[in-house]
């Protein structure tokens, strides 16, 4: 997995591309931790490098939108396809997060 | 299984989970399962296998073993087994949909994954062993 | 053999040689054996396994299995088993070194390399499964 | 494994490189085979790029060796080394071939 952060004014873009699975979504989470504890409130994670998510990696998707959520900011998705789009979509999780097509979209909502 | 089965015991560590995976993706791409499934077939192979190491052994060390044999044009036949705590995944409940993303519990996807992605999923106690087996691909969505 | 055991499983065959060799090496890396001892290992898995292969089942298919485990600094502790023909190989005769070139049988020479490159072989018949063990690398030259 | 022929006058030389094992020593059977059959009285064996023998391989210096000897001919040894010289030494088969350091030197005594 590789992980690169963006700051894009109201919001910080976090493009997640290669396997995310037990082994490495921590670090996900933690590079998203990173930005909230500095006042980040909105994260647009861009998925469309994303070739495949387990349930630890929708775990920490989960955690970090309920993290940003309790203090008034959002996760929004973009990008997804694919298997990981599958596996949103099977665990339900789509309906639980903003998902649109590429990051400008997602920006253009906050 | 017969004896054209193939079959690996490691560790049940999360490091071990690679090694599993190539072990039984050798044998998909043998039985010529599509290529567009295999990452699939990955993730089962991740959910169980994080499982039976995070939850099985709570003293710490064990072991997670896995078999595999042709099922077919494009099958296979799985078979994982630890030596852990009784546990059939089978019981475990769905996860509740209904709640919104701030009570959404954090975990309780893996089981369901695995259960959406093959097909004849069947748990059985074996003497001390957990043995879990099924067909994949699954039905198809 | 405790839980640190790896063990593989796969068809008794000329073809499973080269995957159980990889097994094994990838264990014995981790246990810090020699890296100049690791074709001795090689060459050792290769003789007990081609026999096997060769002569463990008589009617066609069956299954060879290799376990190791580290033992002590730079030591593996390996099984190597088969569900074939009841077959101690330490009752072989050693070869006759006293025959000339053209008197010299072609065969009897896997055995004796085996017992000389590893340290307390033994075997034992366990249900309906043959069991060598050893320890590598030998006792050295 | 990898073997390269060529004739030198009284002798074929053959190479092998790589590693001879259980699934390729039968390719210098038929390799020599094939010199035997045209004739070939006496085969050098250059072994210096030779990594690995097993018994396999053993089997098939032995019968190459018992096929030029029923003829009157002979197999040489030369640039045996590392792993495949312990196990002629093991086997005790180096006391059966006659073997040198160079091709030359074999060739030298024909
Ligand atoms: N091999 C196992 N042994 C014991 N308990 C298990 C095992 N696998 C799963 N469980 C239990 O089942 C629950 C659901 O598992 P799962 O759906 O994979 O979600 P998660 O592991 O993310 O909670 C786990 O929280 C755990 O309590
Ligand atoms: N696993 C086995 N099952 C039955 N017989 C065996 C087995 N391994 C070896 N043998 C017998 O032992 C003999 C000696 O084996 P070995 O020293 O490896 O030499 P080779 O196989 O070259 O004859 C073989 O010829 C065979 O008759």
């Amino acid at each position: 997995m590789n992980i690169e952060t963006e700051e894009l004014g109201k919001a910080v873009l976090v493009k997640v591309s290669g396997r995310m699975d037990a082994e490495n979504s921590h670090e996900f989470e933690q590079a998203c931790e990173q930005w909230i504890t500095r006042g980040t409130k909105h994260v647009i994670a861009d998925l469309d490098g994303l070739q495949y998510v387990s349930s630890m990696g929708l775990r920490s998707f989960l955690s970090v939108a309920q993290k940003l959520q309790s203090d008034s900011g959002s996760l929004l998705l973009c990008g997804l396809h694919g298997l990981p789009r599958q596996v949103f979509e099977l665990t339900r999780l789509i309906g639980l997060f903003q998902v649109f097509d590429t990051s400008q979209q997602a920006l253009a909502t906050l | 299984m017969d004896s054209a089965a193939r079959r690996l015991t490691l560790p049940a560590s999360v490091e071990s989970v690679a090694l599993f995976r190539n072990f039984v993706r050798s044998g998909a791409v043998a039985a010529e399962v599509p290529a567009d499934e295999l990452e699939k077939l990955d993730l089962v192979l991740e959910e169980i296998l994080v499982n039976i190491a995070r939850y099985a052994y709570p003293a710490g060390n064990g072991a997670a073993e896995v078999a595999f044999a042709p099922d077919g044009p494009g099958k296979l036949y799985v078979e994982i087994s630890d030596w852990g705590n009784d546990f059939n995944p089978l019981d475990v409940e769905p996860p509740d949909f209904s709640r919104g993303l701030a009570e959404r519990p954090i975990g309780g996807l893996g089981v369901f994954l695995v259960r959406s992605l093959v097909s004849n999923i069947a748990y059985r106690r074996e003497e001390d062993r957990n043995v879990l087996s099924f067909g994949f691909p699954g039905p198809g969505e």
